[in-house]
């Protein structure tokens, strides 16, 4: 174990910024998110959850992914993919971590996504392990263990230190280029801290959530439940669930007219909103409760049946924080989830 | 001594919209008394200064335009009697509201000007490339989109 | 509050037995004491998770234009503020006034759970409210804030405690409108030069993620399909790809609502960026009071607003900027 | 796909001496879309008109642009060519390179540069287009007058004339109005009954002219053409087939008290009654207020003495139902009330009379026959001071800030007048402005100072007051920079005139705008002063704004033409590019409907398919083609985007603007 004194944090950001880019949690008017780091940016390892999560930072909100040049009547297809700049990931917690490893799973498979592909190989990502959950966090409930997260190297972080350990040999070379800030050390503390944040992540509100139902073999039966009414009529039909959501992959590729042809890009959708998979013919989800249900199913059924039974929710709880109304993905745990959520 | 010069090379681009019946038989007056303004000010044709959604001002700021410009008629004087009046509110709160969002209050205007006021439209048109040429280029309000690859 | 909470339910109760209502717009219990949600009632079993509290911020008169749709009337409980709302709904014929009954409700102010996390508190178990003490019971701890410290940013400039529209009231105590002068963050934002309060708004806006929850729960933008939604409005998007779209979202939005905003602060309450929207809406709200005469919306369910509206003598659009010259 | 092709024109030298026309043309073929692009000369000429026809039958353009003058010169001319060609004529845009590019430019290069942004500009927007078609509408051929003043009287008459049909409604019993009050006209001084008696007469016999007398219009649907207009006929408890006006009810009649507005309440009549002995119609009206059989339900003396057996009492309103292709506003003035000028004492004392007041006590059919007694004593005033402007040009609130235009002439006839009949009278006219715009209108003032010596004090009167039964009037002379006091025996108020109140109530009916003061409000104060931005409805007299007599009949002339104009088509072509809402996506909120000046704007109650074999019914916009003119007011009020303006929509501007910006 290693550990980094935590005033000497600010030298070793500007230390791996030479190199790498850094993504790091920035504080900016009073909000939490990983932001590119530069000197004077108010950085926030302590914050447990970002707004947004760490994804953007390989699925972007939006991304140019080619152009169309014009030039009278001629037109010409520029691609617009740059070399991708190595860099760091820094502070990913435990949950988030899990989320990249879901959406590698859509974004890697074949098709390859070159664009997600370019970014995620040129990553490097630090954890952070989680020392002061919240009442929204159940992680565990997905098997994550907050406590000791992987990457290419986990940290863990006290009031004087930074912890960290490398993984990977990304991580072995980041720890080598950044060598001269750390010292040996701390493997008590970290175990220390580990214990009890387990303590308190058992007595967590939703530590217990029964997933049992939600197999493949429910699928129809959880389909027609008839609580999807219930749980989701409240629902205003906003993408706020989705774009916190570390693990949510929907985009929509749209075109902008510039001076002399136009982009291409595409941006992050919701199966919230109202024009999602909307096709020639009209919408196959015509209600928000269908579009609700969708996100839910595709969340604890669809996803897991197509990928060996791995969620595609993590329990960061970020949905449960930030819907303006109070509806998430526990309250549809624990209607549809299985018999000890009674 | 540079950035003299360069702010010299800086010309505007204006979107003027202006109604038919007033500003736009205005505009047409000032070009048969042969009153120049500069050829950076270019006009749409609306039937009234009311048909100007704040849509189209943003439009104009998103895809560049240095200055947008609205002209009707007088207050009072309306072809469709009260068209100006609404067109007078809704410049007055988007143009205060836009400044709130640190756009500079100079990009904006409204003048009346009427079918015989050709020599009004002339000097508003210079006065206005005039003030907006020493603002310098709208960055605040331009989507950079548009002049990718440029 | 549980007493006003047992009238509530009585009433709902009352109201779905005796068949005058169809249905009861309210909310029900969250997993916690401080997230309550909206919840249509149609059955007298349903109330069981009736809930009113101090975590019941929610303006609930924009879920009359979907659910008062359905045969028979629809009963509402609303907070003073709420009130203004459903009148312009009223105003704009969104939603009829026959098939609703307003109950009108007591509010002291609700109270916010992102800003006693703001101060501190995580992984909260339990909220006691003892008169102006808040008590947060956590799994690190207990803390005290005062009612003030935790109330809703929309609270601490509530307009009015008086309802717009109401068939009865359960109102038990005194109700005070808020102590911070509603306008008082705008004047601070005028006071500014151009380039600081371009530089507020960037920072602010570029938080932005477009999650359309702002949008969605405000009950002004009531459209079947908004512009940007709308491919065939020219100014269609989704996530904000460039500055300027943060931008022109919100000043459109702005505009839109212009007028018929009720400052019912809910832009703000559903941010998940903590986005000042409220700022947005009450510059236009401070505009029209100014330059035409004071303008409460949804003070009246009949009547014109003012940008529907005109005076021969308003001042020019030049004049708004001569008071900052002086 | 589309095809446009563009035309560039020299217009001689005018646009070629500084616009560099071949390259406009030549770099414009580069253009997405642009199939056809030349240059020529005069576009306008016959020539070029065919270079156009031809080039749209050749390459069978979809849409062109001309690149020439200004569109308010040569677009309908461009149009005319498309369609002579077979393109829809709303397929063609002009781009001004003429007075907004090289007429305004020096710089051969900078002109040019701009003449092909323009002509981008207007590609961008013709690509835009659609086909537009000029909607049709059919003609009622018969107007409405509300109102049977002179004014409703001449343009009932001059329309009648036309040989179309006029209905007359008449809220009082007669037609008439207050020229009918009056004694003599100026300046010429010639009695008021005689020349207008003779107008009410032709009404009456005209065949073309239906006088609904006693009525009042109830509510009007429809729109320019097709007007549907319900009009309530108020029981007057008299048939009117049957009433031979031989006056023996009024005779008879015991309940003689009733005030007789007529002669504004200077003298009574009975409850039965004819307002004045030429009334048109001659039929007798009974004041159910007033008459005994209604208070008590004894009497039925005017029954019993009518020989032809008209009298009806259980008469009720009826509604008659009428349409309409044109409605002429014609509903005429009432003086002030004067209670907020106690100053005046006009409520204290008698002998304060009003203009209109002194109007009845000159006339030989009036209260005294035509001898001038003072209302308190019926002796003959010694001294009458008129005051001019009470409660006009008032910026203080208690009157109206606007000059009633008539009260100089009258007075200066008034004072003439008595001065005529009764030279030993003196006179004195206070007053602020004498304003005598008119045809000889100076010269009868002048005649008014001059040859009847009256005393004309410049000065506004402070206070009248009754001191030992004289009328003291306290002024200033302004001229003299003194203080005066007149003891006079007899004060006349020139009163200020406001639009009849029922005025408020019809702009609400025809939806026509309305001001401040109650004045309906013209559709353009040059060009188009006696149309009402509705289309359809017209405005003759005093309810548009003060006027005299000769402006009135000239105003309802004008009125009368118009209507002619418009019942003499029998279709009527409507402006293509109006207002259309989508109503997938109208809210129905009415946010726009309160924003159009015309009323074009009402709403509907429609089923909508739903998904899942649902149906919902919804209040969306409906925009009447007929009454639109295509402002686009309502487009910018309307949050969702539903409402768009053909022709200018919200996507050619749009794209318009997309153009220019392009550097």
């Amino acid at each position: 174990m290693l550990r980094i004194a935590k005033e000497k944090l600010n030298a070793l950001y500007a230390k791996i910024n030479e190199s790498m880019g850094l993504f790091i949690p920035v504080k900016r008017a009073g909000e939490v998110n990983y932001e590119i780091w530069k000197e004077g940016k108010e950085v926030s390892l302590e914050t447990l959850k970002t707004v947004k999560s760490p994804k953007n930072m390989f699925f972007p909100s939006t991304e140019n992914m080619m152009k169309f040049k014009t030039e009278g009547k001629a037109l010409e297809i520029v691609d617009v993919r740059d070399e991708k700049k190595p860099f760091v990931l820094f502070g990913v917690k435990a949950c988030d971590y899990k989320a990249i490893e879901v959406l590698d799973k859509v974004f890697l498979a074949d098709p390859v996504d070159t664009f997600y592909q370019a970014r995620r190989e040129a990553t490097t990502i630090v954890t952070l392990a989680c020392s002061r959950p919240e009442e929204s966090c159940f992680c565990g409930v997905f098997g994550i263990d907050a406590t000791s997260p992987l990457g290419d190297a986990t940290s863990w972080l006290d009031e004087s230190y930074l912890y960290v350990q490398a993984n990977t040999e990304k991580g072995e070379a980041l720890i080598a280029l950044i060598k001269e800030f750390v010292e040996e050390g701390g493997d008590a503390e970290v175990k220390a801290q580990q214990e009890k944040t387990t303590e308190i992540l058992k007595k967590l509100p939703f530590a217990q959530l029964d997933l049992s139902r939600f197999k493949p073999e429910n699928l129809n039966e959880l389909f027609e439940a008839p609580q999807w009414e219930e749980l989701s009529e409240a629902c205003l039909g906003c993408g706020t669930c989705t774009f916190v959501c570390p693990t949510c992959q929907c985009f929509d590729i749209r075109d902008f007219k510039t001076h002399d042809g136009v982009i291409r890009y595409r941006c992050w959708d919701s199966c919230m909103y109202s024009d999602f998979t909307l096709m020639a013919h009209g919408n196959s989800r015509t209600t928000q409760m269908q579009r609700f249900r969708q996100r839910f199913m595709h969340k604890l059924v669809y996803y897991p049946s197509q990928n060996d039974g791995l969620y595609s929710c993590v329990g960061c709880g970020r949905c449960v924080n930030k819907c303006p109304q109070n509806l998430n993905i526990v309250k549809v745990i624990k209607t549809l989830g299985g018999k000890k959520n009674d | 001594m540079q950035e003299v010069t360069e702010k010299k090379e800086f010309t505007p681009n204006i979107v003027a919209f202006c109604c038919n019946w007033c500003s736009y038989a205005g505009a047409d007056l000032a070009g048969s008394s042969r009153l120049t303004y500069p050829a950076n000010v270019k006009i749409i044709r609306v039937p009234c200064s009311c048909r100007v959604n704040p849509t189209f001002v943003l439009k104009a700021f998103q895809q560049g335009a240095d200055g947008v410009i609205l002209c009707g008629c007088h207050p009072g004087d309306c072809h469709y009697v009260t068209g100006n009046y609404y067109t007078r509110r809704r410049m007055a709160l988007l143009f205060s509201f836009l400044n709130y969002m640190g756009i500079e209050k100079e990009r904006t205007r409204v003048e009346w000007v009427s079918a015989a006021e050709g020599a009004k439209f002339s000097e508003v048109m210079n006065d206005f490339v005039k003030t907006v040429t020493a603002l310098g280029e709208n960055k605040r309000l331009t989507d950079l989109r548009v002049k990718e690859g440029k | 509050m549980r007493d006003i909470e047992l009238k509530m339910i009585e009433r709902a109760k009352a109201l779905l037995e005796s068949g005058e209502v169809a249905r009861v717009v309210g909310w029900k219990k969250g997993e916690f004491y401080f997230d309550p949600m909206p919840a249509v009632f149609e059955t007298v079993e349903e109330l069981n998770d009736f809930v009113y509290n101090s975590f019941c911020g929610a303006n609930l008169s924009k879920y009359l234009i979907k659910v008062s749709k359905n045969p028979g009337k629809t009963a509402i409980f609303l907070k003073p503020c709420d009130s203004f709302s459903l009148n312009q709904l009223f105003k704009e014929h969104r939603v009829i006034r026959e098939n609703i009954y307003v109950i009108a409700i007591e509010c002291q102010g609700k109270l916010s759970v992102e800003k006693m996390k703001k101060l501190g508190v995580s992984a909260i178990t339990e909220v006691n409210e003892n008169g102006e003490e808040i008590v947060v019971s956590s799994l690190y701890g207990e803390t005290k804030f005062s009612r003030d410290e935790v109330l809703l940013g929309k609270c601490e400039t509530c307009k009015s405690k008086v309802h717009q529209v109401k068939d009865e009231e359960i109102i038990l105590r005194e109700m005070q409108a808020g102590k911070k002068d509603r306008f008082e963050d705008v004047e601070k934002l005028e006071a500014m030069s151009e380039e600081e309060r371009f530089t507020f708004w960037r920072e602010q806006l570029s938080k932005c993620i477009r999650c359309n929850a702002c949008r969605n729960v405000c009950p002004a933008c009531s459209c079947m399909k908004c512009v940007f939604d709308n491919p065939a409005s020219g100014i269609a998007a989704k996530a904000n790809d460039d500055k300027f779209e943060e931008q022109l979202f919100h000043i459109i939005r702005a505009f839109h609502v212009a007028g018929r905003c009720t400052d019912c602060g809910e832009c703000s309450r559903v941010c998940p960026q903590g986005i000042p929207l409220h700022l947005l809406n009450r510059k236009f709200i401070k505009d029209i009071d100014g330059l035409y005469g004071e303008y409460q919306a949804g003070e009246t369910a009949e009547g014109k607003t003012p940008l529907t509206s005109y005076n021969e003598e308003d001042g020019e659009p030049s004049d708004v900027f001569k008071g900052e010259e002086k | 796909m589309q095809r446009i092709g563009v035309f560039i024109c020299w217009c001689g030298s005018n646009i070629a001496a500084t616009v560099d026309v071949k390259k406009v043309a030549e770099t414009i073929k580069a253009e997405p879309g642009v199939v056809f692009s030349d240059n020529y000369q005069y576009m306008c000429s016959e020539n070029g008109q065919q270079l156009i026809k031809n080039a749209i039958k050749e390459h069978n353009l979809t849409g062109i642009v001309v690149g020439a003058c200004s569109p308010r010169m040569h677009e309908a001319t461009f149009r005319k060519a498309a369609e002579a060609a077979g393109l829809n004529p709303y397929m063609v845009e002009i781009a001004n390179i003429r007075e907004h590019c090289s007429w305004i430019h020096k710089d051969m290069d900078e002109a040019t540069e701009k003449a092909i942004v323009l002509v981008r500009t207007a590609i961008a927007k013709v690509k835009l287009n659609a086909p537009l078609t000029a909607g049709e509408s059919p003609v009622e051929k018969r107007a409405l007058v509300i109102g049977g003043g002179i004014a409703g009287i001449q343009a009932a008459l001059d329309i009648a004339d036309a040989g179309f049909q006029v209905d007359i409604v008449e809220k009082n019993a007669t037609i008439g109005g207050r020229m009918a009050q009056l004694d003599k006209t100026f300046p010429t001084l010639d009695c008021s009954a005689c020349i207008l008696t003779p107008k009410m007469v032709d009404c009456a016999q005209h065949e073309n002219i239906d006088i609904l007398s006693y009525s009042e219009v109830e509510e009007v649907k429809g729109f320019v053409g097709n007007f549907n207009v319900k009009i309530r006929r108020k029981a007057r408890f008299v048939d009117e087939t049957k009433c031979t006006g031989c006056k023996i009810c009024m005779e008879k009649c015991p309940s003689k008290k009733g005030l007789n507005e007529f002669n504004m309440n200077l003298d009574t009549r009975p409850a039965i009654h004819i307002p004045f002995a030429q009334a048109i119609p001659n039929v007798a009206v009974i004041d159910s207020t007033q008459c005994i059989k209604f208070k008590t339900g004894k009497c039925g003396i005017c029954q019993k003495f009518c020989e032809a057996g008209a009298i009806d009492y259980e008469q009720k309103d009826t509604f008659i139902e009428r349409k309409y292709g044109a409605i002429v506003v014609a509903t005429g003035f009432k003086p002030i009330a004067l209670d907020n000028f106690n100053e005046f004492g006009y409520a204290d004392n008698k002998d304060v009379i009003t203009s209109l007041e002194l109007e009845r006590l000159m006339n030989a059919a009036g209260p005294t026959n035509g001898v001038l007694l003072r209302p308190s004593d019926g002796e003959h005033p010694k001294v009458v001071t008129f005051i001019q402007c009470v409660g006009s040009r008032d910026t203080s609130g208690c009157g109206k800030p606007y000059c009633s235009k008539i009260c100089c002439m009258y007075t200066a006839k008034h004072a003439m007048m008595i001065r005529e009949k009764y030279p030993d009278t003196e006179v004195h006219v206070f007053y602020i402005d004498i304003r005598t715009p008119g045809k000889n209108y100076d010269e009868f003032y002048r005649r008014a100072v001059e040859q009847y010596d009256v005393d004309y004090i410049k000065g506004m009167v402070g206070k009248v007051y009754n001191e030992n039964g004289k009328l003291m009037v306290q002024g200033s002379n302004l001229i003299d920079n003194e203080q005066v006091t007149i003891a006079s025996d007899l004060v006349v108020l020139a009163t200020a005139i406001e639009p009849e109140p029922s005025v408020r109530k019809i702009a609400t009916l025809l939806t026509a705008s309305i001001d401040t003061n109650n004045f309906l409000t013209e559709s353009h104060a040059k060009l188009r002063p006696v149309e009402s931005p509705t289309a359809g409805v017209y405005l003759a007299g005093v309810c548009q704004g003060p006027k005299d007599i000769p402006e009135t009949v000239s105003q309802a002339s004008a009125c009368a033409a118009k209507v002619i104009g418009l019942l003499a088509k029998s279709k009527l072509k409507t402006n293509p590019c109006v207002a259309t809402p989508d109503e997938a996506m109208c809210n129905g909120c009415s946010q726009c409907a309160n924003v159009c000046a015309y009323g074009a704007i009402t709403y509907v109650e429609k089923e909508f398919r739903l998904g899942g074999g649902k149906t919902e019914v919804r209040r969306v916009a409906s925009v009447n083609p007929a009454v639109c003119q295509g402002c686009g007011a309502c487009t910018v009020t309307c949050p969702s985007g539903a409402m768009d303006l053909r022709g200018f929509s919200s996507k050619q501007i749009m794209s318009e603007v997309e153009a220019i910006c392009k550097k």
